[in-house]
């Protein structure tokens, strides 16, 4: 499996992710710059964390702009596995391949810490070497993770199961506690916790990894499955 | 050139026009005598910039030429953007600490996020990629509005910068006291990883080759930093407000990944980033340094305002910005560079034989002066120096115990005092995480970060209790270096070597140079005895008020290297049934104690002694037992001596409690400073070879399954009992509940 | 040359929390006579003189400026300025 | 009570990254018409009538609207609006 890590101009957690899917996977991964037009050769793409062009105006904005999301649209619009980390989450919510809108959290600050989280949804592609209802440890480290959606949303989002991770704690004033979600389709996944940095025990939690391991695993199955 | 409405020379000197740019009548007179004319305006200007005290260090360099700064690893001493020492593998640490404080005392988010910037760009420029930043910040207390303020804003500012560029903020310290209050020290730290091939140096060499400038655009701000840096704060200091620069950590992370690249390059031949006195201070010491000059045509430096003046540009502190030299005829290789990284890079001279700083301007010379005499040839002060009353009155006081009833509200009241209280609130704003490095956490005696590829760790703290200072400068400074060395030790690190920031008051008056002195001679033995090279540091002047100068606040960074992920050892107890040690025995010291301020609510006599020799047998020890295996917790006691030492060690270990029985006087057992101590936790099957190695260890409980803490005095009477929580609660409510309270 | 001023405000129902820290705040210091305060973005363009300048200020705002599931945006082309 | 706008404005000659950054965003795509861009802040406060509403409400913005170091605020009170 090929992994694309999409890299914006002041992107600061691209080689965290490339590590996790290396040391984890131990697949096929690159960094694509922003200016890349093309992607659809890899087979799934990853929007990585932390900050993109200083998350200046409001985190995501300017990068929902950046040449190489176009083909991210179109790679997603045709089912290929996206995953938005903590800022690519809100990259996919500002190019609304995601509904809803990320505020500041509302204690008005950043927040860096290990945090709870239920497994809402252990049946999406990235999701299902994870059981449902349990308890995983991820960190979080956002400014601007307190996310919004009206209430018509919110009622399509947890009717349709696609509410894949919560808040145990109510960290950041999130609707529903929401930490992840899917599109309808179930092949974009935005979330604010960070799987990449719960990959080893040196590091404190290894709950990330399944993460990683359920995508490689969807997609060898529908691989074989469709080959 | 009448387009500029600057005073002519004559007037510069018949109406003392220097005074204002903090330029002496003497040292006008020498830069007379150097130009061998009257210098113009912006020569005057960048006299005076190049002479202030924060970048000629004229009242301290004497001082700093005690500090022992060389040793088998040291790659770089001082006098580059940082210091370098060799990890083995043909990697290097580079790090180095400065102050930010005036500027965080007039503008706090501003100041503090600056001086991240500028610490990161002292690294970086060196080819190194940085890896980690920690900080060390004083207040006064939390309980006045305008502490909070500064604190908060601080904090936020460090985060705001920190977390856009995506380094770690690991660590830090942060102490409250009112001689804080007016003037708070916000010293940032950063720590890089360089390969030995890619060591850097701020030179220009090379007639023919090319000047070239890269980064953020030059603007009117922070014109005379660096005088502004050296002088007292006064009322006026709000009138220099517009001097205050806005930092752009986006533009940072550009900078620093592009730097990376740049250092690749065969034809690069210096790079400096520009700091203090910006392109004055870059240009000047980079010629200085290669033996050779400089031409700069100022009309191609990019400017963010229209009509500066060349006195403008080259005084500005815009941030983010750099200066290279590259070899002639490849300039192209640094504009591909920066353009793949969305940055400008702009020719702005050239390096010549004659060794001067040329600045052209609008095709006339706007200033002509030997570099040397800007950047080497500085006045340099030997000022007088009187021992401090301070020192005098309380070395005369008896030793006197303190009248301690309630031992277990003691120790909840001191968990509360926010110098000891959980900094949680603080680095739960920073991202400490990034890069997936970060192995300890903040939190525990130093923060340790993975070495990626290698089986290799490194420990990095920040330290300095300046109330031993301000009591006994000599003494305080050793402890300073020790303490440092001990939470390295800690952690299971060998201490590599050390970067300082001295704050202090004005070195013209002679108890604030004496007390500069006399801690500086304390660190250099504490030095050379631990083995721990100072390679670089920063030197901060003139933080006083009216109301007085700040403690003397000798800030210590220091690095160490963890052999072994396997070593890596952290202050919490980890296994009920462990055997809990104490290694060094307690005497009751109690001056410039945590405990004597809560409780006389103030600080006086003589600070706790300590034994160099002593100090490096016990670390020595203690690393070795770790090395072993034989370990399972380590902390060192310092502020609260071994009753926060020990509600610490059970706070974060998840459930755990400990019974300990102590012997002698109790309050001392319990809440003394004495030095060179350490608390220890050993599985049952290795407390023999521990005891054979730590030969001052003394057997005093065992790590429990009950979620309390209990202390016996060997008659068997219990002095305290507290619960795990209701010690978490103190702990880690503190700072957060003095942060709300608004008055 | 024209000054443009853009306000982007949130939606109404969209709670705002950095409003609301500063209601307190002024509440603390004694402006009990505040009732409420929302904050928003105000920015300032220079725009040269084109065709459409007025569709395509909107188009900026709603692509880039505001994001239209949280925010509001309004703007107003102020006085012709010599470049 | 009166709905009070405020807006913070930085100095001029401070530097406003995020201006900048939009800036170039706003060229990337196709704006090129748009020669500068700063950013502020709009707050919409409700104030009762008090005394002296305007000195308390310039007091506010010094005291903790906006950062006097580095910005400028300007305000107006529109009209009346029943609470
Ligand atoms: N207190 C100190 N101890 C040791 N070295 C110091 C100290 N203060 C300054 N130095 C060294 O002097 C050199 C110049 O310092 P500084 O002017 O702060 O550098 P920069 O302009 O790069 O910030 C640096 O190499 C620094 O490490
Ligand atoms: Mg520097």
């Amino acid at each position: 499996m090929k992994f694309a890590v999409i890299v914006f101009p002041g992107s600061n957690c691209d080689d965290d992710m490339y590590y996790a899917i290396e040391e984890t996977l131990g697949e096929e991964v690159e960094k694509v710059w922003y200016t890349e037009t093309d992607i659809s050769d890899y087979d799934a793409v990853l929007l990585p964390g932390g900050f993109s062009y200083g998350d200046y105006l409001r985190s995501g904005a300017i990068a929902r702009f950046a040449p190489v999301m176009e083909s991210v649209i179109d790679q997603a619009q045709r089912g290929k596995p996206v995953l938005g980390i903590c800022n690519g989450f809100q990259v996919l919510l500002e190019a609304r391949l995601l509904p809803g809108a990320m505020q500041f959290n509302k204690n008005l600050k950043f927040i860096c810490r290990p945090t709870p989280l239920t497994v809402a949804n252990a049946d999406t592609m990235f999701t299902t070497e994870y059981e449902q209802g349990s308890t995983v440890t991820i960190p979080v480290a956002h400014g601007e993770g307190n996310y919004y959606c009206d209430d018509d949303t919110l009622e399509v989002l947890k009717q349709n199961d696609r509410i894949v991770f919560t808040y145990q704690d109510d960290i950041n004033g999130s609707a529903a506690g929401i930490a992840g979600i899917t599109n309808e389709k179930g092949n974009i996944l935005g979330m604010m916790p960070h799987p990449e940095r719960a990959v080893s025990d040196l590091l404190g939690s290894t709950d990330g990894r399944r993460l990683f391991q359920s995508m490689l695993k969807n997609w060898r199955e529908t691989h074989v499955a469709s080959s | 050139m009448s387009l500029r409405l600057e005073p002519s020379p004559q007037q510069i000197k018949e109406e003392k026009i220097y005074h204002d740019m903090g330029m002496t009548d003497e040292e006008f007179a020498m830069a007379e005598n150097i130009l061998g004319r009257l210098p113009n305006y912006t020569e005057t200007g960048v006299f005076s910039v190049m002479w202030s005290e924060h970048c000629s260090y004229k009242h301290s360099k004497v001082l700093l030429r005690k500090f022992p700064s060389k040793g088998e690893k040291v790659l770089q001493g001082p006098g580059e953007g940082a210091g370098i020492i060799d990890i083995g593998d043909r990697q290097a640490v580079a790090f180095k600490a400065e102050s930010h404080n005036h500027p965080s005392a007039v503008e706090p988010y501003q100041g503090a996020a600056t001086g991240v910037g500028g610490i990161l760009r002292d690294v970086f420029s060196m080819g190194a990629k940085p890896i980690a930043l920690l900080n060390s910040l004083r207040f006064g207390e939390l309980q006045s509005a305008r502490g909070r303020y500064l604190f908060e804003e601080v904090v936020a500012g460090i985060a705001g910068y920190g977390n856009c560029v995506g380094v770690p903020t690991i660590g830090g310290e942060i102490q409250f006291d009112p001689c804080y209050e007016e003037n708070p020290l916000m010293n940032a730290m950063c720590v890089g990883l360089i390969n030995h091939e890619d060591i850097q140096k701020g030179v220009a060499e090379g007639t023919g080759n090319t000047v070239m400038y890269v980064g953020a655009s030059t603007g009117r701000d922070g014109i005379h930093g660096a005088t502004f840096a050296s002088e007292e704060l006064g009322e006026d200091s709000e009138e220099k407000r517009p001097s205050v620069q806005v930092g752009d950590p986006f533009m940072e992370k550009l900078l620093m990944e592009a730097c990376q690249d740049l250092v690749q390059l065969e034809s690069l031949v210096g790079i400096q980033d520009m700091g203090a006195a910006g392109l004055a201070s870059s240009s000047s010491e980079m010629a200085s340094k290669a033996g050779f000059g400089i031409e700069m045509d100022l009309d191609k430096v990019p400017q963010r305002e229209s009509g500066m003046t060349p006195y403008e540009m080259m005084l500005s502190e815009s941030q983010e910005r750099m200066l290279l030299v590259v070899k002639q005829g490849h300039e192209q290789e640094v504009r591909d560079i920066c353009d793949h990284w969305g940055l400008y890079a702009a020719e702005v001279g050239h390096v010549m034989e004659e060794q001067n700083l040329r600045l052209l301007f609008e095709g006339e010379v706007a200033a002509d002066i030997p570099a040397d005499a800007l950047a080497e040839e500085a006045p340099v002060y030997h000022p007088e120096s009187t021992e401090h009353r301070v020192f005098t009155e309380n070395q005369k006081l008896p030793a006197s115990s303190l009248p301690i009833a309630d031992m277990k509200q003691t120790l909840l009241d001191l968990l509360r005092q926010p110098t000891i209280a959980s900094k949680e609130w603080v680095y739960d704003q920073y991202d400490y995480m990034v890069q997936t490095n970060t192995a300890v956490q903040p939190g525990s005696d130093a923060a340790v970060l993975r070495v990626r590829g290698t089986n290799k760790a490194l420990a990095m703290t920040t330290d300095c209790n300046s109330r031993y200072i301000y009591l006994d400068p000599e003494t305080g400074g050793k402890i300073a270096v020790a303490e440092a060395a001990r939470n390295i030790v800690c952690s299971g690190g060998t201490p590599l070597g050390l970067t300082d920031c001295l704050n202090y008051g004005s070195p013209e008056k002679p108890e604030i140079y004496w007390q500069l002195e006399k801690s500086t001679d304390g660190m250099s033995e504490a030095c050379s005895v631990l083995d721990t090279p100072v390679i670089g540091g920063n030197v901060s002047l003139y933080n006083e008020t009216q109301h007085g100068a700040v403690y003397p606040t000798p800030v210590v960074g220091m690095v160490g290297l963890i052999e072994d992920l396997d070593h890596i050892t952290t202050q919490s107890f980890k296994q009920a049934g462990d055997i809990i040690y104490v290694i060094g025995e307690a005497a009751p010291e109690f001056g410039g104690s945590e405990v004597q301020k809560m409780v006389e609510g103030g600080i006086s006599g003589r600070v706790p002694e300590l034994d160099l020799d002593v100090e490096k047998e016990r670390q020595q020890s203690l690393l070795e037992a770790i090395r072993s295996g034989f370990v399972h917790s380590a902390h060192d006691l310092a502020e609260g001596g071994l009753a926060a030492a020990l509600a610490e060690s059970v706070i974060d270990s998840g459930g755990l409690g400990a019974g300990v029985t102590l012997a002698g006087d109790t309050t001392a057992a319990l809440f003394a400073e004495t030095q060179s101590r350490f608390l220890v936790s050993v599985s049952p099957e290795h407390t023999e070879p521990f005891e054979n190695t730590a030969a001052d260890a003394v057997r005093i409980g065992k790590v429990t399954n009950e979620p309390t803490l209990e202390v016996h005095q060997s008659s068997g009477d219990k002095v305290l009992q507290a619960d795990v929580e209701e010690m978490e609660n103190a702990w880690k409510g503190a700072i957060p509940c003095l942060v709300k309270s608004k008055d | 040359m024209f000054k443009v001023h853009v306000y982007v405000t949130l939606k109404e129902g969209v709670l705002d929390p950095q409003g609301s820290a500063v209601t307190d705040s002024l509440h603390a210091m004694n402006y009990t006579e505040v009732n409420s305060v929302r904050i928003g973005k105000y920015l300032e363009l220079e725009v040269e003189n084109t065709d459409n300048l007025e569709k395509r200020i909107e188009e900026m705002c709603e692509k880039l400026l505001s994001n239209p599931v949280i925010e509001d945006y309004t703007y107003t082309i102020g006085e012709a300025v010599s470049s």
